[in-house]
């Protein structure tokens, strides 16, 4: 267990993990759910344990859409999004600077797309 | 204005026994901080609370005073806090009269069930007061401390 | 010259662990007057009153100060500890060194140095405490229950045993309550009805009770032993007395689209109305909202059909006034309102229920005769899923922190019944944690389980949605699968949280008791004095002062009845010596403070008195009844000379403190 | 006038019934009257003066006379009857006892102000044309009438007797008075500026007790600043005591049984206004409680002794006037 990481995943995230009473709504609530290889409970779950390398290794920290429904929907105010977006920081910080900058947004749009997508992108790989 | 940022402020709460003295204690048994500033004297009612005693207080160096009933209405002695509250507002009136600064004293109605409004008045309260700084107006000044 | 005695309590370490209680005695020892002070682990306990009694003795104490937990917790046991050792009761004062200061601070250094100041300003009070005998006031021998569900039935039933009157004012037309809505109990699964309408009929005829139904407490003064309450008796414009419940009215009563409440809003009742069969006290009453003779004059159908000619449309409000020695409290509970819980479309979807509404779905007496139908098409569910903790164990301003302690029973009861009921159902509970502490209950949740084959899967209901065909679409997780399930249901049934009924804020305004964040009663003590109220004379009886089940509510309802009867049945109880007294020399006899007693405490007389200069003059002076004054203070601070004072809150005791504290 | 209130008080002690008259005595000089009580004739026609100069207010004294054997006549001014009626209200004269003959009301002049303008070795004045001629040793001098006219007079707020047995002269109106601008003018003020005027007038206090002794209000058989058990017991002046406790303890004690008489001031030799703060009080009754006017009547209820369950909070205070 990386105590450090566990520690920067707390911080940046601002969650509190030890609010969670394992009720589930969270992924009960998920659309994303079937492309996540560790759910939104797991995630609140595995960072409480420590775990936050698996974690960063999944692909599950891509597939969470930033929807923020577990956020709106858990009883307990846990915000489980929160902790996806800080252990999917933790690991772009890990990959050095292969940061999206925003000259590059413009070609990658498309017309149809909403807005509501790209400025959740942008907060995914921007950082 | 000169704030001190050490400067720990006095105050004395009168608090009646039936509502504010048993909101007072519930905001304790539901662990409800507020500042170590304030220390309650109880009384029966609100309306036990002689301007003199608030005068008095002030000359002896508290730096605010704030009393605490029950809600119009519900005096336990049925209209304690209304002659409390025409007492009240008369010799506040009467200090801010005498330039005494407002937010050094408050009447605040707080019930039994109010715990949480007990803590949050405190909190405030005793802001209000550290802000104004040291009473300085009303001191008696053999009473000042060293 | 007097000799203090000072007492610290550590309270194990609800002082000791954020006060330093041997610096607070040390400090205190230095204090005038103060000849022993000391610290022990439990104060309250018999050891810890040993230990005041025996210094009382040793030291021949004139003064007793207790550091400790509130004086309305425990200021009688050091009065009478100090009284077994013939030290005046009342020349003892607690300084409030527990809630009022360790509970509520974290720094050691701040919270030790603030119980020293409240331990100086007591010290500083007894120094000029002076001994108080106490009087004695009667008791009215007649009880008040607040609330007719099953708690208020139990509970006036209880004390009218014991040979005490006891009047139930209840809001609704009938009592009953909760109880009378819900088809079966757990764990036993016997009709609800069954056992709660006989003891409904029961308190209607019993001698010693009065239901005041369709009432509502208006206004309550007074103390323990001597309470006045106002009862509104709102107008149900229906005579009571002269009603014999025949029914004619309702039949014939052409407005019949009013939401029935008593079926949840499930189907429809008459303007004119008997909530249900079994009503006490079976009178009707007409609902004014939906009344067309009430609202514009043009109908008087029931009326006409009456043969007992008790409708009157002229009725008022009615108030009576009604002396009381004990009033108990049982307000009870609702189930929230899940208008905010979009997630699961509650208010979008009839085929999602709550608990409350599934009872009347399944009751023989409910809109279905017993047949459990979609509300939507009337037609048989075939998967039905239960939901729990909706809105309990909440963080958020929708729901409620607390767990609402009945639903996991129920819900176990509700699938069972069905599952009993019509075997091609599918039945699935979405858990967070099953509940059962209780005797049963456990076995049988498992019965649930194994013999009815209850799909209970580990996880919660994200997303509730209706479909076009009529069928629901519930998406959920299973936590031990790891999946996340989407099952095709008939009917979702959302166990919501319970919350206490709205009117007993007001309530415990008026009856100047406490109530915690979530406005349930708080009680004297949470482990010790768990059905009194902090106030004396007022007493708690079932699901007002927290979620409860059946047995437990009935178990409360009689505690609360035990502890009033040991009240009623004392013709009098010791009063507060702490009362207003004149000093004839100083008093001016102007008047000034009889017109703010609010007891008529203060009469007038002329009596002669020796003047100074030796002359003798008739003079007009006060003087105080006390056995009517309630000790409140107002005539001291209206006096203008002074004369008046109170006993054991003198001007100059808190002079003393308020010097003590801002030195 | 002197001349019909002499006879007046004549004929009621011959004819029995009262026995004494209470009045205004001459002084050494022309200037210096005081309360005094007469019981024969002879004490009446050698030593009775009603002139421009007796302004004290006698209803204080009947707290005792009243008590006394037999009838007592008291002259009052409109204003004293006001004192009186609250007296009354409070039972602390014997309204049986007492004989009331109402007599007009000022102006009455302050000699005070007629030394402030210099004149010394003052003998004798009249007032001619709104001007004041004044004899004194040195000669003759002149002032304008209503420079000399003192305060409480300046402000008068009614020339009507609330109560009385007969009256000489006509009776007159409860008046329009500017009594509360100077109040309304420190509200208006900044709290400092407030705290430093007060500061100034209240530093000066000597604590003669003037005050407190004249005050028809301040009746209590032993006051609280007299008596030890208090707990606010203050005999002698001390390093804040006046400025801090005793006129704001005092002008509370008679707040809403104050009938604004203005003797406190007239009194104090240090000039201190004191009637500012009982005034403050009655504005503030007045607009927050309604009008009310001590001893106005014998019936009404002290606004301090009464309530509304929708009187205003003390948050008030923070919506009037200027912090």
């Amino acid at each position: 267990m990386n105590k450090n990481l566990k520690e920067q995943v707390l911080r940046s995230s601002g969650v509190n993990v030890l609010k969670c009473m394992r009720c589930g709504k969270c992924s009960a609530t998920c659309p994303s759910y079937d492309e996540m290889e560790y759910h939104p409970h797991q995630f609140v779950y595995m960072v409480e344990k420590g775990d936050i390398e698996t974690l960063m290794k999944s692909d599950s920290i891509y597939k969470c859409l930033t929807c923020f429904a577990c956020v709106e929907r858990c009883p307990r105010g846990v915000e489980p999004a929160k902790v996806v977006e800080a252990v999917r920081l933790a690991a772009v910080r890990q990959q050095g600077n292969n940061h999206l900058s925003p000259v590059q947004i413009p070609e990658m749009l498309d017309d149809d797309l909403p807005q509501q997508a790209i400025v959740t992108a942008f907060r995914k790989y921007a950082k | 204005m000169q704030v001190n940022n050490n400067f720990e402020p006095v105050i004395v709460a009168f608090c009646c026994n039936w509502c504010s003295y048993a909101g007072a204690d519930l905001s304790g048994t539901n662990r409800l901080n507020y500042p170590t500033n304030v220390k309650i004297i109880r009384v029966p009612c609100s309306c036990r609370v002689n301007p003199m005693f608030i005068l008095r207080a002030f000359q002896k160096g508290a730096d605010g005073v704030i009393i605490c009933g029950c809600h119009p209405g519900d005096c336990h002695y049925t209209s304690g806090n209304y002659f409390t509250r025409r007492r009240i507002t008369l010799l506040y009136s009467m200090l801010d009269f005498l330039g005494i600064e407002r937010n050094r004293t408050r009447l605040e109605w707080v019930s039994a069930a109010e715990g949480a409004k007990f803590a949050a008045t405190m909190q405030q309260f005793t802001e209000d007061v550290k802000k104004l700084g040291p009473n300085r107006r009303l001191e008696d000044l053999r009473c000042r401390k060293q | 010259m007097q000799r203090i005695g000072v007492f610290v309590c550590h309270c194990g370490t609800n002082i000791a662990a954020t006060v330093d209680v041997k610096a607070v005695a040390e400090a205190l020892s230095h204090e005038p007057g103060v000849v022993i002070s000391q610290d022990y682990q439990y104060m309250c306990s018999e050891s810890g009153q040993n230990l005041v009694k025996d210094a009382i003795k040793e030291h021949n104490l004139t003064g007793v100060v207790v550091c400790s937990c509130s004086p309305r917790m425990h200021e009688n046991t050091f009065r009478k500890a100090a009284a077994s050792v013939g030290l005046n009761p009342y020349l003892v004062e607690i300084a409030n060194i527990r809630e009022q200061c360790s509970w509520i601070h974290k720094e050691i250094a701040t919270a030790t140095d603030k119980a020293i100041i409240l331990g100086k300003a007591a010290v500083a009070k007894v120094h000029l405490n002076a001994p108080l005998t106490a009087g004695e006031s009667p008791v009215v021998k007649r009880a008040l229950v607040i609330g007719g569900g099953i708690a208020g039935i139990q509970t006036a039933l209880d004390i009218a045993e014991a040979g005490f009157d006891v009047d139930i004012v209840e809001k609704k037309p009938t009592i009953g309550g909760k109880m009378a809505q819900i088809d079966k109990t757990f764990p036993t699964l016997d009709c609800a009805a069954c056992i709660l309408t006989p003891k409904m009929v029961e308190a209607s005829q019993n001698e010693h009770i009065t239901i005041h139904s369709f009432s509502e407490v208006a206004d309550v003064k007074g103390f323990v032993g001597n309470f006045t309450v106002t009862i509104k008796k709102k107008a149900r414009y229906v005579d009571e007395v002269k009603c014999t419940g025949c029914g004619a009215c309702v039949e014939k009563c052409p407005m019949k689209k009013v939401p029935n409440e008593f079926n949840e809003g499930l189907d429809n009742r008459h303007a004119i109305y008997i909530p249900f069969a079994q009503a006490v006290p079976k009178v009707a009453t007409i609902d004014p909202n939906y009344c067309m003779m009430l609202k514009n004059g043009k109908c008087g159908v029931c009326s006409k059909v009456c043969a007992a000619g008790a409708i009157d449309y002229k009725q008022q409000d009615k108030f009576i006034e009604q002396k009381y020695g004990a009033i108990i409290v049982a307000t009870g509970f609702n189930p929230i309102n899940l208008d905010k819980y979009d997630e699961f479309a509650y208010s979008q979807c009839p085929d999602v229920v709550t608990s409350l509404e599934l009872e009347r779905l399944m009751n023989a007496a409910g809109p279905n005769g017993g047949t459990l139908l979609r509300p939507s098409d009337k037609t048989h569910p075939h998967t039905i899923v239960f939901v729990q903790c909706v809105g309990s164990r909440c963080d958020d301003e929708k729901g409620k922190p607390y767990c609402s302690k009945i639903c996991c029973m129920y819900t176990a009861k509700h699938a069972m019944l069905i599952r009993e009921k019509y075997p091609d159902t599918e039945v699935y509970v979405f858990y967070i944690d099953v509940r059962t502490p209780g005797k049963n209950f456990d076995e049988f949740y498992r019965r649930a389980v194994e013999q009815y084959n209850v799909h209970y899967i580990k996880g919660m209901v994200g997303k509730v949605t209706p479909k076009s065909d009529g069928k629901i679409d519930v998406q959920a997780s299973d936590l031990l699968a790891n999946e996340q399930l989407h099952i095709n249901a008939d009917m979702v049934v959302l166990a919501a949280a319970i919350e206490p009924d709205k009117t007993a804020r007001p309530l415990a305004t008026m009856l100047t008791t406490q109530m915690d964040t979530n406005d349930f009663f708080t009680e004297a003590h949470p482990k010790l004095r768990p059905v009194e109220s902090a106030t004396a004379g007022i007493f708690l009886s079932g699901a007002c002062q927290g979620p409860k089940d059946i047995p437990e509510t009935v178990a409360q309802a009689s505690a609360a009845a035990a502890k009033a009867i040991g009240l009623l049945v004392k013709n009098s109880i010791t009063c507060n010596p702490c009362v207003a007294h004149s000093d004839e020399l100083l008093c001016n006899g102007c008047s000034s403070c009889e017109k703010v007693c609010p007891y008529g405490a203060i009469t007038y007389q002329d009596k002669e008195f020796r003047m100074p200069d030796r002359t003798t003059a008739i003079r007009r002076v006060a003087s105080v009844n006390p056995a009517v004054c309630q000790g409140c203070g107002a005539c001291t601070v209206a006096c203008p000379s002074g004369a008046m004072d109170l006993n054991g809150f003198s001007n100059s005791q808190i002079m003393a403190e308020v010097d003590a504290i801002c030195k | 006038m002197q001349e019909t209130m002499i006879k007046r008080a004549k004929e009621l002690l011959a004819d029995g019934t009262v026995s004494r008259v209470i009045g205004w005595k001459k002084g050494e000089f022309g200037y210096d009257s005081t309360p005094a009580v007469f019981e024969t004739a002879e004490e009446l026609d050698r030593d009775f003066v009603f002139d421009d100069f007796t302004a004290s207010n006698v209803s204080k004294y009947l707290v005792k006379e009243s008590r006394k054997d037999g009838k007592i006549l008291a002259f009052l001014k409109p204003c004293d009857t006001y004192s009186f009626n609250q007296l009354i209200k409070e039972h602390r004269v014997i309204r049986e006892n007492v004989y009331i003959i109402g007599i007009p009301g000022g102006p009455k002049l302050d000699v005070e102000k007629i030394k402030a303008k210099g004149i010394t070795g003052i003998l004798n004045k009249k007032n001619e044309n709104y001007t004041l001629k004044i004899e004194t040793l040195y000669g003759t001098e002149t002032m304008m009438f209503y420079e000399a006219i003192c305060g409480k007079c300046q402000d008068c707020k009614s020339k009507k007797h609330v109560i009385y047995d007969e009256l000489i002269g006509e009776d007159g109106d409860v008046l329009d008075s500017s009594r509360f601008d100077m109040v309304e003018k420190l509200e208006n003020m900044t709290a400092q500026e407030r705290f430093d005027f007060w500061r100034e007038q209240l530093s000066k206090c000597i604590r003669c007790n003037a005050c407190r002794n004249v005050c028809p209000a301040c009746t209590c058989e032993k006051c609280v600043f007299d008596n030890p058990k208090s707990g606010i017991e203050n005999k002698a002046p001390s390093d804040s005591f006046e400025e801090n406790m005793f006129h704001i303890i005092r002008a509370f004690h008679v707040a809403g049984r104050c009938t604004d008489c203005g003797e406190c001031s007239r009194v104090c030799p240090q000039n201190i206004p004191l009637h500012l703060l009982n005034r403050k009080f009655i504005k503030d009754i007045n607009e927050l409680y309604g009008e009310y006017q001590a001893g106005a009547d014998l019936t009404s209820k002290s606004p301090l002794t009464d309530y509304d369950t929708n009187d205003c909070e003390p948050s008030i205070v923070h919506e009037r006037g200027v912090e």
